[in-house]
């Protein structure tokens, strides 16, 4: 029995009660097993990752009950290529946290960190609707802990909001969950697929209600507007770290739009003809621009950022919504870019922060350490606007090539390329307010030199930026890498033969029969 | 045997019919009030008749299974009541 | 042999009420249920006995039940009257009256019984203690005689209660 | 050398003067200089292949998927830029290194500059269209950075913005001609794209592509209406002037139009917008030079007019135009870069570039004055200097151009550009050099060292040279434009030539130079007429455009998120409701297959006091406490309604989870005011009930449909049913579900509480930490507080009913598998007893006697639950694999043992540690600072006076 | 007659005086126009007539034959609970001022629910927005 | 009348307090209005397994079950946003304890559009 697979949910979830346990007084101790935990979360990934790589599916079904009966976890080359994504922003976001000192600034930021970990790596894992919520939830309530960690008045408002928004994330959830499991009886993924694929022509309303209700749960996790509006302030008041890490989150609600819309929903399902196809690739034009608007409309850098996770959520969204193999690789590649891009450009904030009252995108005299975090933000500037040469631009360029064809095309070109020059104009002004502008402004006699961030901090932003270049750099092997993880999502037999014919306890290796 | 079980159903039917008056009436009480007090014990009352009214279930379905129930509901009726009533005198309830 | 004994049943009237209602929860009777129960009312005895610190003292068990059939008897007819109360008498003819019963009475226990024993019988509800818990207040639902009410309840109830908890 | 390396070199050693910061300015400046005659030598390497007309071309792969793939190609176009790339850098890095002063960071400056360097060099020698986009927008970047390098000067920040914004829209548009070039062509590689020129022109997509491009290309380049950012790019070093701004980068544009000339040319689009652009550019570029004061400025505006006459050749589609283009290019690299220079070395000198501060400096400055004259004059077409071959040729190819049907228009308009050109110069020769000597120059002024002046002057005897023997250049001007041309067209035959005969041209040419003088003459009163003329500048222009873009931005951004939760809850409702009635609209809708089950009294009854309660809330909510107590009946019907529909457990689970959560609530409620002020008006209340209304309807819809509906095939909870006992070992198979068949969910589940009570913790720790401390310590109840905190006859109850309550609990734990039950509800119902005893005695007292670490036992619950699940592993199976046995130890009766029950009782501890752990923190909040621990669990006890008269902890003192 | 009839006939007869009773506790409830009053009438009857409920369930479960006697917890439980609550209930009447004042205790100094914190008397005492 | 529709309606008018609540300005009602929603979803997901009287799912030698498995979600939903409940309340009571407010609107976003330009 091969239980590697679960070994990026188990391992986090003991290792945050064991901090909780037996390190609650002990920084260090928290700091070497987490640092220990995520870097053992690494090579785990990795290697279902490479397991992964060869169009293997791997099923590990839970209590020994076989799908659709049990819970399953299934490990293609989607989920594992999330969950070694995930684990690798972890670690960076892990030593800018420590080289911060923000662990320190409240009490179990270790355990929580695990316990979100834990959260997101069972929502990419997962083979079943339900236990998708569960994860959700997890990774959620984690998520508040971090968000409000270490406190503060506007940032326990924005959590108040953060969390009721969420709420009625959940609610919706629940609510689509009870309508697939009204009309289909089961809540595997895999067997969804199937029984879906049985329903009348004649009485759609019910699957066609529970597809979009679902798909918006997804679409407020990816802040696709108007679903957004939870992201600009939480994003921007939650610690840079915690922000950082949450790059990843929106990416689970893209993660799980793509798996269930080629999985369960695919285009060429007539029960569920003409949905999303209407209004998503509206809404994802709307998030983009929106995003890079409220790019160029900041007036504090941590929202610049944030509105920017909008507009790249957009940016992934409208690859999505073709529901094109292309369209899907492309977003795959971008979302792999954009969740680097953002957690820098969130600890890059916290660098300049370092050194100012506030984010204000006001001159402020300049501060020690603040070439290398100019020249940090100009290349993350430049990977987030979409420039080249970084894989922003690359990831630009695939989703255009992918847009092509489809009946929107002058929309996405127009809106997409339209959309990177706001962002661009709104960078420029704002780095060239920060880090020029400052120049010019003299040292008052009273301000005491801050201390420049520790030298960690740099190294997490750099390891992030360097992850970054290799993604343009190796950008061949990577794109052919999501083309045929999108070829696999696009042919799902071999998932849907695994996850059902693979028997289990009490059950014989029968198909079936509907 | 018939006469008894035709009582028994009357008086069981009956019964129903006097337990959710009773708990419409205590809902009444409860939304007009006036004072606080009151409106705590409409709540009790209706733990109360709703401990009746999941009795008079188990009697109608045969089972026993809904002791737990009951049981929970009596011993969670009386801590809420308290809870209330500490608040109200108290605010702080586990000072 | 004491000192054991206390410390294995800090409070063996609740350790035997613990079994009972443990045996009346498994809704049948074996002698493997009943041991099951023992140990358990031992345990959760134990375990809750720090919050009980005091060891009260000895309960005349022969009395309390007489004295729990005439409660009973008491509620019995109290619910009539109250009931006929409700139902016939208008809210103008009601005389309703707060009474108070000087306590001789002065272990918690004791007084609790007391206070759930006004407040089961008829038309009256024990409604708060006295400050340093001397008194007794109160409420009846309808009486023409205050006093008699409290002298009622004290020759009824307090004067055996006062026999019971020795 | 490899053409990679060609490119790679600057980039490479773009990382040197960064580094080597310290190791002095001549460092810096050395191995900028040794990185790019590298190159420089590397490319001349290569030139005897490019004179025999070969392609040198290498490649490799980088995204082959897209077609992008850093492919290169070396032919006589690409040659020729390089090469000016390459040489005029030269040049320049030797004048910056004399250039730039001491308190600028030299090594920020080089390593920009090999950037840019780099990406040049990469546009010129892509033989793929993506890569060439990849460098043709880094030289935008850096092209930004050296703009701004003076970060104190908000002219260099302004400039580089603009030039950015101006320069990344071309770009973007770019990005998209190019992508459409490519999907024509079917290939983004040149090499194949040039072959496509009928394919390209023919398709529908032709005219997009080609508008996008050439905004790529005329932002670059400065045409109008996009050469307003290039005089603001002046505010850069002068080094970067002359090489960005007037040699190479804004070269870039005129150089894609040439690479792209043979497919793109030739078509009547091509000509109007390519030559009309150009034309208006020229004489425009060359009346706003005449009138501008600052030397950089009127060199920018030069620059302007001069990129626009190359462009207005490239438009005219001929080959002769072509090849006029080309030489142009030449000529003009050597005689600007040279001016630029030049009147760097003036600012340098007088500290100041404003003409009208300037002349006679002919005495102090005569080095100087002999590159300026003989470059400016070469610029306004004098013979014998280069600039007079190539305007001879433009004008030749004016006259024979026939734009708009008038075969006047364009010799006329190309005569009036000259004649400004002539005039310009003329000023920049005799306004700055000539006259009087003055006195008030702001600096003493003299010719500045070699290292400054060199490099003009080596550009200025190619001037001379190649003007008094055009031949010299004719040759490899002919293999460029052979380059350029393609199959499409023949090289020109024609040769350079300073005298052609009396040709039209050399009419033109005259009367261009003598009405320059004019002009000239005539500057006083020409100047004050320009003055008063109203004119958009357009700096103002862009920058107001810009800021009403980013107003525009703000203020749809911030009146989109305000802030408002009603407002992103209620159109997050209307979002979903709507776009749910979109998916029920359009789709079918089957008839019912399931009977209705018909109600009786009860269930109306139930349902009545439901809705009564819900809709009481409703209208009550401001009272905060009443609706604590509505929702609790809401609640209780809720449990009822379960119980009547056969879920003892979810009643169970329910009415436990209610009293918890108002307790909880009750805790915070005491911190919070007690009632809901009114603040929406009536209007927002009808709104909000509209909303309300609609998301109402739309579930009722949903559920009244499936509840009538079967679902599409037999639930798979059928195999729960046949196997929980089978296979599970329980009879309760809600129970068997939650910690068997799914209990991966109910480990998640108690996770999530879990985590709900650490953040719980962390955050009243934080609070405790903050300035919310002494606040809270201070604070005053909202009313006045009822006596005896402790009442005597809860004390005495609870301390029978605790023991019981833990025993249901127990009981309740127990039977969870088989009956209704489980570790949850029993964690709950233990949770509940200890309340009570925390209602009774107070928390402190409570806590005081048995502590117990609620991390602990939230830690443990998880990990036991966890490990219960791992400990399957040891025996093959997976995750939560269960076992059960049963077993018999007598006097006991015959008992179950699984494993299911470990993991159970993992639930149970997180359950109690997650609910008193978040009691604890809500009971530390509410801790006043006057307050002390009470030393007896009961306020009252008369019994105490008669063992302890003198009774310190008197009951009668509240607060004790 | 037969065990079993004699046991249906005391299960409906239990059944009419249990909801009997609660029906009138909670009549009593909605009719009596004074907070004090109020309280008499459903924690008694209330009380018994969930108690005479219990009964008739017990009753029936020996005619049906699967006899059961737990009910008598429940009823154990309510008996017992039923006298705090009402006190608590109370001492909010008392406390809120929602009855007449009673008069003063002989022996001590006030009504242990009315002797309200020093620090709190400041408070604004009028009274408060009814609940 | 059906059970259909008394269960149907019920949770379209849960719904519907629900959020009019969660539309409301202060976060104690808000949270009203998030139970609301909770219990409607709870019951709605319950009765995704239709409607069954009298069946509980114990296995006795009873040949008519109730569907079992919407029950364990609901608990586990039950559970979860108990979870949640409480998590919001102690933030927002948090946030009220910082700024002597318990708006559930966002001053810093009101402010990002008005004072700091
Ligand atoms: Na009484
Ligand atoms: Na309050």
């Amino acid at each position: 029995m091969m239980h590697w697979i679960i070994a990026p949910v188990i391992l986090p979830a003991l290792l945050a009660p064991f901090i909780v346990l037996a390190a609650r007084y002990h920084f260090v101790i928290q700091r070497v097993f987490s640092i220990a935990g995520v870097l053992s979360l690494i090579a785990i990934s990795a290697g279902l990752a490479w397991q992964a790589s060869d169009g293997t599916v791997t099923l590990y079904q839970l209590s020994d009950w076989a799908a659709p009966f049990g819970i399953v976890l299934v490990g293609d080359r989607l989920s594992t290529l999330m969950i070694l994504l995930t684990s690798v922003l972890a670690l960076f976001v892990l030593l800018y946290a420590i080289g911060s000192n923000w662990d320190k600034r409240g009490w179990h930021f270790h355990a929580l960190f695990q316990f979100q970990l834990m959260g997101i790596m069972g929502a990419f894992l997962t083979g079943d609707l339900f236990n998708l919520f569960v994860f959700f939830e997890v990774l959620l309530i984690a998520s508040y802990g971090l968000m409000i960690h270490g406190g503060g008045n506007l940032r326990l408002r924005a959590g108040v909001q953060y969390v009721l928004f969420n709420l009625i994330g959940s609610t919706l959830f629940l609510f689509a969950l009870g309508a697939i499991y009204a009309q289909t009886g089961t809540l595997n993924m895999a067997d969804l697929a199937q029984r879906v694929a049985l329903i009348d022509a004649g009485d759609t309303v019910g699957i066609r209600v529970a597809a979009v209700l679902l798909l918006m749960v997804f679409a407020i996790k990816a802040a696709v507007v108007p679903l957004h509006f939870w992201l600009p302030s939480s994003y921007a008041e939650a610690p840079a770290p915690v922000a950082a890490l949450f790059a990843i989150m929106t990416k689970v609600g893209a993660y799980a739009i793509i798996r269930v819309y080629t999985l369960i929903f695919p285009p060429e399902l007539a029960a569920t003809d003409g949905l999303h196809s209407v209004w998503l690739m509206p809404a994802a034009l709307l998030s983009l621009a929106i995003g890079m608007i409220g790019v160029l409309a900041a007036k504090k850098l941590d929202r610049l950022v944030a509105f920017s996770v909008i507009g790249s959520m957009g940016m992934v969204m409208v690859a999505i919504a073709m529901f094109t193999p292309a369209g899907i690789a492309a977003a795959l590649y971008y979302i792999v870019h954009s969740t680097l891009a953002a957690a820098a450009l969130f600890l890059i904030a916290d660098l300049v922060r370092a050194g100012r009252p506030s984010l204000e995108l006001t001159a402020m005299p300049s501060v020690s350490g603040a070439p290398l975090t100019s020249a940090m933000f100009f290349l993350a500037a430049i990977a987030m606007a979409g420039l080249p040469p970084l894989s922003g631009f690359i990831g630009k360029l695939l989703i255009l090539d992918a847009g092509f064809e489809g009946n929107m095309a002058v929309w996405i070109w127009a809106v997409v390329l339209g959309s990177s020059l706001i962002s661009v104009v709104g960078f420029s002004r704002a780095g060239s307010t920060l880090f020029w502008k400052a120049k010019s402004i003299p040292h008052g006699d009273d301000t005491s030199p801050e201390p420049a961030p520790a030298a960690l901090s740099y190294v997490a932003v750099g390891g992030l930026l360097t992850l970054l270049v290799a993604h343009t750099v190796f950008a061949g092997p990577a794109y052919s890498y999501v083309e045929q993880t999108s070829a696999q999502l696009f042919a799902p037999e071999p998932y849907v033969s695994t996850v059902l014919d693979t028997p289990g306890k009490l059950s014989k290796p029968t198909k079936e029969e509907h | 045997m018939n006469a008894a079980t035709d009582f028994m159903d009357i008086a069981f039917k009956l019964a129903f019919i006097g337990i959710v008056m009773a708990q419409i009436m205590s809902m009444i009480r409860l939304v007009i009030g006036p004072s606080v007090g009151d409106r705590i014990l409409a709540l009790d009352t209706m733990v109360v008749n709703a401990i009746g009214l999941v009795v008079l279930l188990g009697i109608a379905q045969g089972t026993q299974i809904y002791f737990e129930a009951t049981l929970i509901v009596a011993m969670l009726g009386f801590v809420s009541t308290v809870a209330y009533a500490r608040f109200v005198l108290r605010g702080d309830i586990i000072e | 042999m004491t000192r054991a004994f206390r410390w294995l049943f800090p409070h063996p009237l609740l350790t035997v009420l613990l079994a009972v209602v443990w045996i009346l929860l498994q809704n049948e009777f074996s002698a493997g249920m009943a041991l099951f129960g023992v140990i358990l009312g031992i345990v959760i005895t134990k375990a809750t006995a720090i919050w009980w610190p005091e060891r009260p003292g000895g309960v005349h068990l022969g009395r309390l039940f007489s004295y729990a059939m005439i409660v009973l008897w008491d509620i019995i007819i109290a619910n009539i009257q109250v009931a006929w109360i409700v139902l016939t008498k208008p809210n103008a003819a009601l005389k309703p009256a707060w009474i108070i019963i000087p306590l001789d009475l002065t272990a918690p226990e004791a007084i609790t019984v007391l206070a759930g024993t006004i407040t089961l019988t008829p038309g009256t509800v024990s409604a708060d203690l006295s400050d340093e818990g001397h008194s007794l207040l109160v409420h009846v639902l309808h009486t023409e005689d205050p006093d008699g009410e409290r002298d009622g309840i004290k020759d009824r109830y307090e004067r055996r209660l006062k026999e019971i908890f020795l | 050398m490899s053409l990679f390396l060609v490119v790679a070199l600057p980039f490479l050693g773009a990382l040197l003067p960064g580094l080597m910061n310290n190791a002095g300015r001549q460092a810096c400046a050395g191995v900028t200089f040794t990185v790019t005659l590298a190159a420089f030598i590397g490319l001349l390497t290569n030139l005897p292949a490019v004179l025999a007309g070969e392609v040198v071309t290498t490649g490799v792969n980088w995204l082959p998927s897209l077609g992008m793939n850093v492919n290169l190609m070396l032919d006589g176009l690409g040659f020729f830029f390089a090469l000016l790339i390459l040489g005029i850098g030269l040049l320049i890095i030797t004048y910056a290194r004399f250039y730039l002063s001491r308190d600028d960071n030299m090594g920020e400056f080089f390593t920009y500059l090999l950037l840019f360097q780099g990406a040049m060099v990469g546009i010129v020698l892509s033989d793929n269209i993506l890569v060439l986009l990849v460098f043709w927008e880094l030289t935008s970047l850096s092209s930004f950075l050296l703009i701004g390098y003076w970060k104190h000067l908000p002219e260099g920040r302004q400039g580089a913005r603009m030039a950015l914004t101006v320069t990344g829209m071309g770009g973007l548009a770019l990005i998209g001609g190019m992508l459409i070039l490519g999907n024509i062509a079917g290939s983004y590689d040149l090499s194949v794209i040039l072959q496509s020129r009928e394919v390209i022109q023919a398709s529908p997509l032709y005219l997009p592509a080609l508008i996008l491009i050439l905004l790529g290309c005329f932002t670059k380049s400065a045409q109008f209406p996009f050469h307003f950012w290039l005089p603001h790019a002046m505010a850069a070093p002068t080094p970067v002037s002359a090489y960005l701004h007037s040699a190479t980068m804004v070269k870039a544009g005129i150089f894609l139009m040439a690479r792209l000339w043979p497919v793109l040319s030739g078509t009547p689009e091509w000509f109007v917008i390519v030559t009309s652009a150009g034309l208006i550019t020229m004489v425009l570029g060359a009346v706003i030079a005449l009138f501008k004061h600052d030397l950089k400025a009127l060199l920018a505006f030069s620059t302007v007019s001069h990129l626009g006459l190359i462009t207005m050749l490239l438009g005219t589609g001929t080959a002769f135009g072509a090849m006029a283009a080309i030489f142009h290019i030449l000529n003009h690299a050597t005689f600007k870069a040279a001016l630029f220079m030049s009147a760097g070395i003036v600012d340098h000198e007088t500290h100041t570039r404003d003409i009208r501060r300037l002349g006679g400096l002919r005495h102090l400055m005569p080095i100087t004055f002999g590159i300026v004259t003989l470059a400016a004059l070469s610029m306004a077409g004098i013979p014998l200097l280069n600039g007079f071959l190539s305007k001879e040729m433009m004008l030749e190819e004016a006259h024979h151009t026939v734009l708009f049907g008038s075969d006047w228009l364009v010799p006329t308009l190309a005569v009036v550009g000259s004649l400004f050109s002539a005039a310009y110069c003329f000023r920049l020769i005799s306004h700055t050099f000539l006259g009087p000597k003055r006195d008030d120059y702001p600096a003493h002024p003299h010719d500045p060292g070699f290292g400054m002046w060199g490099p003009p002057a080596l550009l200025v005897v190619l001037v001379v040279m190649i003007g008094c023997a055009p031949f010299l250049a004719e040759p490899f001007v002919k293999i460029v434009t052979a380059s350029l041309l393609g199959d499409v067209a023949a090289v020109p035959t024609a040769h350079f030539k300073i005298w052609h005969g009396l040709v039209p041209a050399l009419y033109m040419s005259i009367a261009a130079v003598i009405g320059g003088l004019i002009v000239l003459a005539l500057f006083k009163p020409l100047l004050k007429a320009w003055d008063a003329a109203p004119r958009p500048e357009a700096k103002v222009i862009f920058e107001a455009l810009i800021e009403a873009a980013a107003a525009l931005s703000r203020g749809l951004i911030h009146g989109l998120h305000n802030g408002a939760f009603s407002r992103y809850a209620a159109i997050a409702a209307v979002t979903i409701t709507a776009i749910g009635y979109h998916a029920w609209a359009t789709g079918t809708v089957g008839a019912a297959t399931r009977v209705s089950q018909s109600a009786g009294p009860v269930e109306i009854a139930g349902w009545t006091m439901l809705v009564t309660a819900t809709l009481g809330l409703v209208f009550l909510h401001r009272n905060r406490l009443l609706s604590l107590i509505l929702i609790g009946i809401v609640g209780l019907m809720v449990s009822v309604g379960f119980v009547l529909f056969s879920a003892p457990d979810l009643a169970m689970t329910q009415i436990t989870v209610e009293v918890v959560t108002i307790i909880l609530l009750l805790l915070a409620l005491n911190f919070l005011p007690n009632r809901t002020p009114v603040e929406s008006t009536v209007l927002r209340r009808m709104r909000d009930a509209v909303v309300a209304i609609a998301a109402g309807l739309a579930t009722f819809a949903m559920s009244y449909h499936f509840l009538l509906r079967d679902a599409v095939a037999p639930s798979i909870s059928e195999f729960h049913l046949a196997n929980s006992y089978k296979g599970g070992g329980g009879t309760n198979v809600v129970n068997v579900i939650l910690v068997d068949f799914r209990g991966f969910d109910t480990f998640g589940e108690i996770i999530v509480l879990g985590i709900a009570a650490l953040l719980i913790y962390a955050l009243t720790e934080t609070l405790l930490d903050g300035p919310v401390r002494a606040r809270l310590l201070n604070r005053k109840p909202d009313q006045p507080r009822a006596g005896d905190m402790h009442p005597m006859m809860m004390v005495v109850l609870t301390r029978v009913l605790m023991p019981l309550v833990m025993l249901v609990g127990f009981y309740i734990f127990w039977r969870g598998h088989n009956e209704p039950g489980g570790g949850f509800i029993a964690g709950l119902i233990v949770s509940i007893g200890v309340v009570m005893q925390y209602m009774a005695s107070g928390f402190n007292w409570t806590s005081a006697r048995l502590r117990y670490p609620y991390h602990g036992v939230i830690g443990a619950g998880v990990l036991i639950a966890g490990l219960t699940g791992i400990g399957s592993w040891f025996v093959g199976k997976p995750f939560l694999t269960s076992d059960f046995t049963y077993v018999r130890i007598p006097p006991f009766e015959k008992f179950e043992l699984a494993t299911a029950a470990l993991f159970d009782l993992g639930v149970f501890l997180a359950v109690v540690g997650a609910v008193m752990l978040s009691l604890e923190s809500f009971s530390r909040l509410a801790r006043r600072s006057h307050m002390t621990e009470n030393e007896h669990p009961m306020d009252i006890d008369p019994s105490r006076e008669e063992y302890d008269p003198a009774d310190p902890g008197n009951p009668k003192r509240e607060g004790v | 007659m037969s065990f079993e009839i004699i046991g249906t006939y005391l299960v409906g007869i239990c059944l009419l005086i249990g909801a009997g009773f609660a029906l009138v506790g909670t009549i009593g409830l909605l009719k009596f126009n004074d907070s004090m009053t109020r309280l008499h009438a459903p924690t008694k009857v209330g009380t018994i007539g969930i108690g005479a409920l219990l009964l008739a369930s017990m009753i029936h479960s020996y005619v049906v034959g699967e006899g059961s006697l737990h009910e008598l917890l429940i009823m154990a439980f309510l008996f017992v609970t039923a006298p705090i609550s009402a006190n608590f209930i109370a001492k909010v009447n008392i406390h809120k001022q929602s009855c007449d004042a009673p008069p003063p205790p002989p022996r001590d100094d006030t009504w242990s629910t009315l002797n309200v914190p020093e620090a709190d008397r400041e408070l604004a005492v009028e009274p408060t927005p009814q609940l | 009348m059906g059970l259909e529709l008394l269960v149907a309606s019920a949770i379209g008018i849960l719904t519907a307090a629900g959020m009019y609540l969660v539309l409301r300005l202060r976060t104690f009602p808000v949270i009203m209005g998030m139970s609301l929603l909770t219990y409607a979803v709870n019951v709605f997901l319950f009765a995704s397994g239709r409607l069954t009287v009298g069946a509980p799912p114990i296995l006795t030698e009873a040949t008519r079950y109730t569907d079992p498995l919407p029950q364990a979600l609901v608990l586990t939903a039950i559970v979860i946003s108990f979870g949640m409940t409480a998590v919001v309340v102690m933030i927002g009571l948090g946030a009220y304890l910082g700024g002597d407010d318990d708006r559930v609107n966002d001053p810093a976003a009101e402010t990002s559009g008005e004072e700091t330009s």
